[in-house]
């Protein structure tokens, strides 16, 4: 569900089942066209459906990180702060989903999966494995 | 007196004493037979005329209808539309063309809109009592015809500059007017067919396109972005391998060369060339 | 004597034959105007239903008893408001050729439940968030509270059209 | 058959009288075409009504498929229009007849007034005239606002801004009119209900007494 989907009743009563967290990355530079950003805007929702529908149940996505600072270590450092305020306000699992190839080969701490451009398949396998691993 | 039920005869009604009985009040018209000439019953004699005009008239209204569509805009209102030449209904422009002078426009609007129409139709209201003489026939009424006549033409007058005056303004904003609107909407009308992605799970696409630069403006499922950024589906309609991969190299229009940025991008010859293979493939079956 | 057969033919007085054409100009008239209306009003009923709510899925010979995952796109039409849904549905062809479309939606809180994805519970769905898992025909084993929804079932000319979504009509809890 | 059913009722509530009257009136040799064409201009009056008739049936098919609300008002009357079957014929002859009807009147005004038939005693019929004159252009003014879209939109606040010049009670004229200060869905919802219900109540009373007096008084004589 996104976070836009919640009131406080339903959050307290089901919180439980909603153990991960959807972080979405849009990396803009700032470079861009105005219909360029449009464009990676639409990348990145055809790649969050990819996880957001099949486990509409269990996933919260948050407001998207749009803008990524030229110092790729800080923007590192940034993610993986956010991910682990999101662990630590309850959620067990977070998920960033991308869809700028630049983020492709990155590691971020707290950040249990990282998905580029995923397509339907691969974000399946990758999460179902994430929650058997841990489960 | 009742009557007996199965009586055939017409109930007759006790009179109402409340109700005056008028034998034969002035107001009942005067037997016609007082003018000369061939009165003939209502119905049906008369009436069949009256339909019989009212049948031409419904042929006539019937064919404009369906010749002609009634008007509706594009989109709904837009209060924001600030070039649209606002027009009130047709019977209404002389009294907009009114406001347009200079003693009913600003200081004076109130003549504009209160006097000058206050005594148009309230004169035309009180007509009877303010021409109150026997004389019918509107020769012989000097002061009541003419001053009607005068209306008649000012209200034709006012309404023709008003016409004209909008026909004018619309020529200036788009010049050639209709003919050019109709152009504009007609490509629009005959949209492309829905051409689907061909082999969408080919090598090519899955690690050559989705990592090319091709992506950043045709979009993930070749729609691109019409009419700046053309669709690659069914491209292969209008180009051949050759004419791709010449498109690649040197760009086309406004899309510029994209051959070193997907070199750059680790993308080798072979990939391009399969690409561009891929990309012939993508015909409207 | 020819005469005779003409006196029998009946007069049409004056009269009578005004009356006649002042009821057809009246007829015509009355017609002109509200045939067109009528036909505007009864449209709903005349209007062609059959393909607004039927959608063509697949063939039914790539159907078998094992279910198979089909994405199709319902529009749904309602006046003028007009919505283009993204479906996909599990169908599964018995061995009596009975098809059975179910929503891959999980009764318990929406994610998408998949096929014989689990070591656990062979030849079931199962719900990849919290365990969820139904039987081929819909039937909720564990969490989920309903069977799995299903949608009408048509099939014509070897073609499997799927229509509304609504509740199981298999599974007899 | 017929026959049978009208003198059944007629044995009980004596109707013939009612409309023999009417039928059996004699129509004067000045006002019939077939005597002198120049008397056409004696049928504006029921080609008038006669439109009205129209408008009014057409009116009333047309709310069963529009909507009096800003976000569904453009999308309905496009989709009556273009989706519904003879929906363009309907619209068609509400529009053209807006038109029409004010066009008809107008004549027949003309014609009472060259003929002089508002001298007593029929003064009363003209006032009733111009009334009904003045509730069609207020039946045009509202319903010109309802299709929703640019020229209606923009006709509509250029009247307005006309009726708010009036001095002293100008601006609670554009208030009413308006519903609240601007042009939008309260406009929409008060001119549909004015279009729809005020105005042809009015117009049906007026239209009523018209023709009564008509009756009552006969047609104005020959010149």
């Amino acid at each position: 569900m996104k976070f836009s989907e919640w009131n406080e009743a339903d959050w307290l009563s089901l919180q439980l089942y909603f153990d991960t967290c959807i972080l979405p990355i849009t990396a803009l530079s700032g470079l861009e066209a105005p219909w360029q950003m449009k464009h990676a805007l639409e990348r990145l929702r055809d790649a969050l459906d990819t996880v957001e529908v099949p486990f509409k149940g269990r996933t919260v996505t948050m407001p998207a990180v749009q803008y990524r600072i030229a110092d790729e270590h800080l923007f590192v450092q940034q993610i993986a702060g956010i991910a682990s305020n999101c662990k630590a306000s309850g959620f067990k699992y977070v998920i960033a989903i991308s869809a700028a190839n630049e983020l492709l080969n990155l590691s971020i701490p707290n950040v249990d999966l990282l998905l580029v451009n995923p397509d339907k398949s691969t974000s399946l396998k990758l999460v179902g494995e994430l929650w058997q691993k841990q489960d | 007196m009742a009557q007996g039920k199965h009586s055939d005869e017409k109930v007759l009604y006790v009179g109402d004493s409340r109700v005056r009985q008028h034998k034969n009040s002035e107001t009942t018209p005067r037997d016609y037979t007082a003018y000369p000439g061939k009165s003939e019953t209502f119905i049906p004699n008369f009436l069949l005329k009256e339909w019989i005009v009212a049948t031409v008239f419904m042929v006539g209204f019937m064919l404009l209808i369906i010749s002609k569509p009634a008007p509706l805009g594009e989109t709904p209102a837009n209060p924001m539309n600030t070039d649209f030449i606002p027009m009130p209904d047709w019977y209404f422009l002389f009294l907009y063309q009114l406001l347009k002078y200079a003693y009913t426009a600003d200081a004076y609007t109130v003549f504009g809109t209160v006097i000058l129409p206050g005594l148009l139709f309230g004169a035309l209201t009180l007509a009877p009592f303010l021409d109150s003489g026997e004389e019918r026939r509107f020769y012989k009424r000097p002061i009541a015809s003419s001053l009607m006549i005068l209306s008649l033409v000012a209200v034709v007058y006012l309404t023709y500059v008003s016409w004209t005056h909008y026909q004018h303004e619309l020529d200036k904003k788009n010049p050639g007017g209709k003919a050019v609107q109709e152009e504009k909407k007609k490509p629009e009308k005959k949209k492309a067919k829905a051409v689907a992605l061909v082999a969408e799970d080919d090598p090519a696409n899955k690690n050559v396109y989705q990592k090319s630069t091709c992506l950043m403006c045709h979009g993930t499922d070749l729609k691109g972005m019409p009419p700046g950024v053309p669709t690659l589906l069914g491209i292969g309609d209008k180009y051949s391998k050759e004419e791709i991969t010449k498109i690649i190299k040197e760009g086309i229009g406004t899309m510029t060369a994209q051959y070193d940025a997907n070199i750059a991008k680790g993308l080798t010859d072979q990939d391009l060339d399969s690409l561009a293979e891929w990309l012939s493939k993508q015909k409207s079956e | 004597m020819s005469n005779e057969p003409k006196k029998q033919k009946k007069e049409v007085t004056r009269r009578q034959f005004l009356a006649y054409t002042l009821g057809g100009t009246g007829g015509f008239l009355a017609a002109s105007m509200i045939v067109p209306m009528v036909r505007f009003a009864v449209d709903p009923l005349l209007q062609d239903k059959g393909e607004s709510e039927f959608v063509k899925v697949i063939a039914l010979d790539k159907l078998s008893d094992e279910p198979v995952s089909v994405p199709f796109k319902m529009l749904q039409k309602d006046g003028w408001v007009e919505e283009e849904v993204d479906l996909t549905a599990w169908i599964t062809k018995n061995a009596s050729g009975q098809v059975q479309a179910l929503s891959p939606i999980c009764k318990h809180l929406g994610c998408t439940v998949n096929w014989n994805t689990e070591k656990k519970y062979p030849n079931q769905y199962f719900c990849p968030c919290h365990g969820a898992h139904y039987e081929k025909n819909g039937k909720n084993l564990a969490i989920a509270t309903a069977p799995l929804d299903e949608y009408e079932v048509k099939i014509q000319d070897n073609y499997v059209y799927l229509g509304k979504l609504g509740p199981n009509t298999k599974v007899t809890t | 058959m017929l026959k049978s059913i009208y003198n059944w009722i007629d044995e009980r509530l004596d109707i013939t009288p009612l409309w023999r009257d009417v039928a059996d009136h004699e129509v004067p040799e000045h006002v019939n075409p077939a005597h002198h064409f120049s008397a056409f201009v004696y049928c504006f009056g029921g080609l008038t009504f006669f439109v009205t008739v129209i408008q009014i049936l057409s009116g009333m098919f047309l709310t069963m498929y529009y909507v009096p609300d800003i976000m569904n008002a453009h999308a309905s009357v496009n989709y009556l229009q273009n989706e519904v079957a003879f929906g363009n014929i309907v619209r068609g002859m509400h529009h053209f007849g807006a038109s029409l009807v004010i066009v008809m009147m107008f004549l027949h005004t003309l014609r009472v007034f060259f003929t002089g038939s508002y001298k007593a005693p029929r003064e009363m019929n003209w006032v009733i005239g111009m009334l009904i004159f003045m509730v069609m252009l207020g039946l045009g003014f509202t319903g010109y606002l309802l299709p929703w879209d640019d020229k209606a939109y923009f006709a509509t606040k250029v009247g307005i801004q006309i009726a708010a010049s009036v001095p002293l009670i100008g601006d609670q004229i554009k208030e009413l009119l308006q519903g609240g200060d601007i042009v939008g869905a309260q406009t929409i919802s008060r001119f549909f209900a004015i279009h729809v219900f005020f105005l042809p109540g009015a117009l049906l009373g007026l239209l009523g007494a018209h023709f009564f007096m008509i009756r009552k008084q006969g047609i104005s004589g020959p010149l």
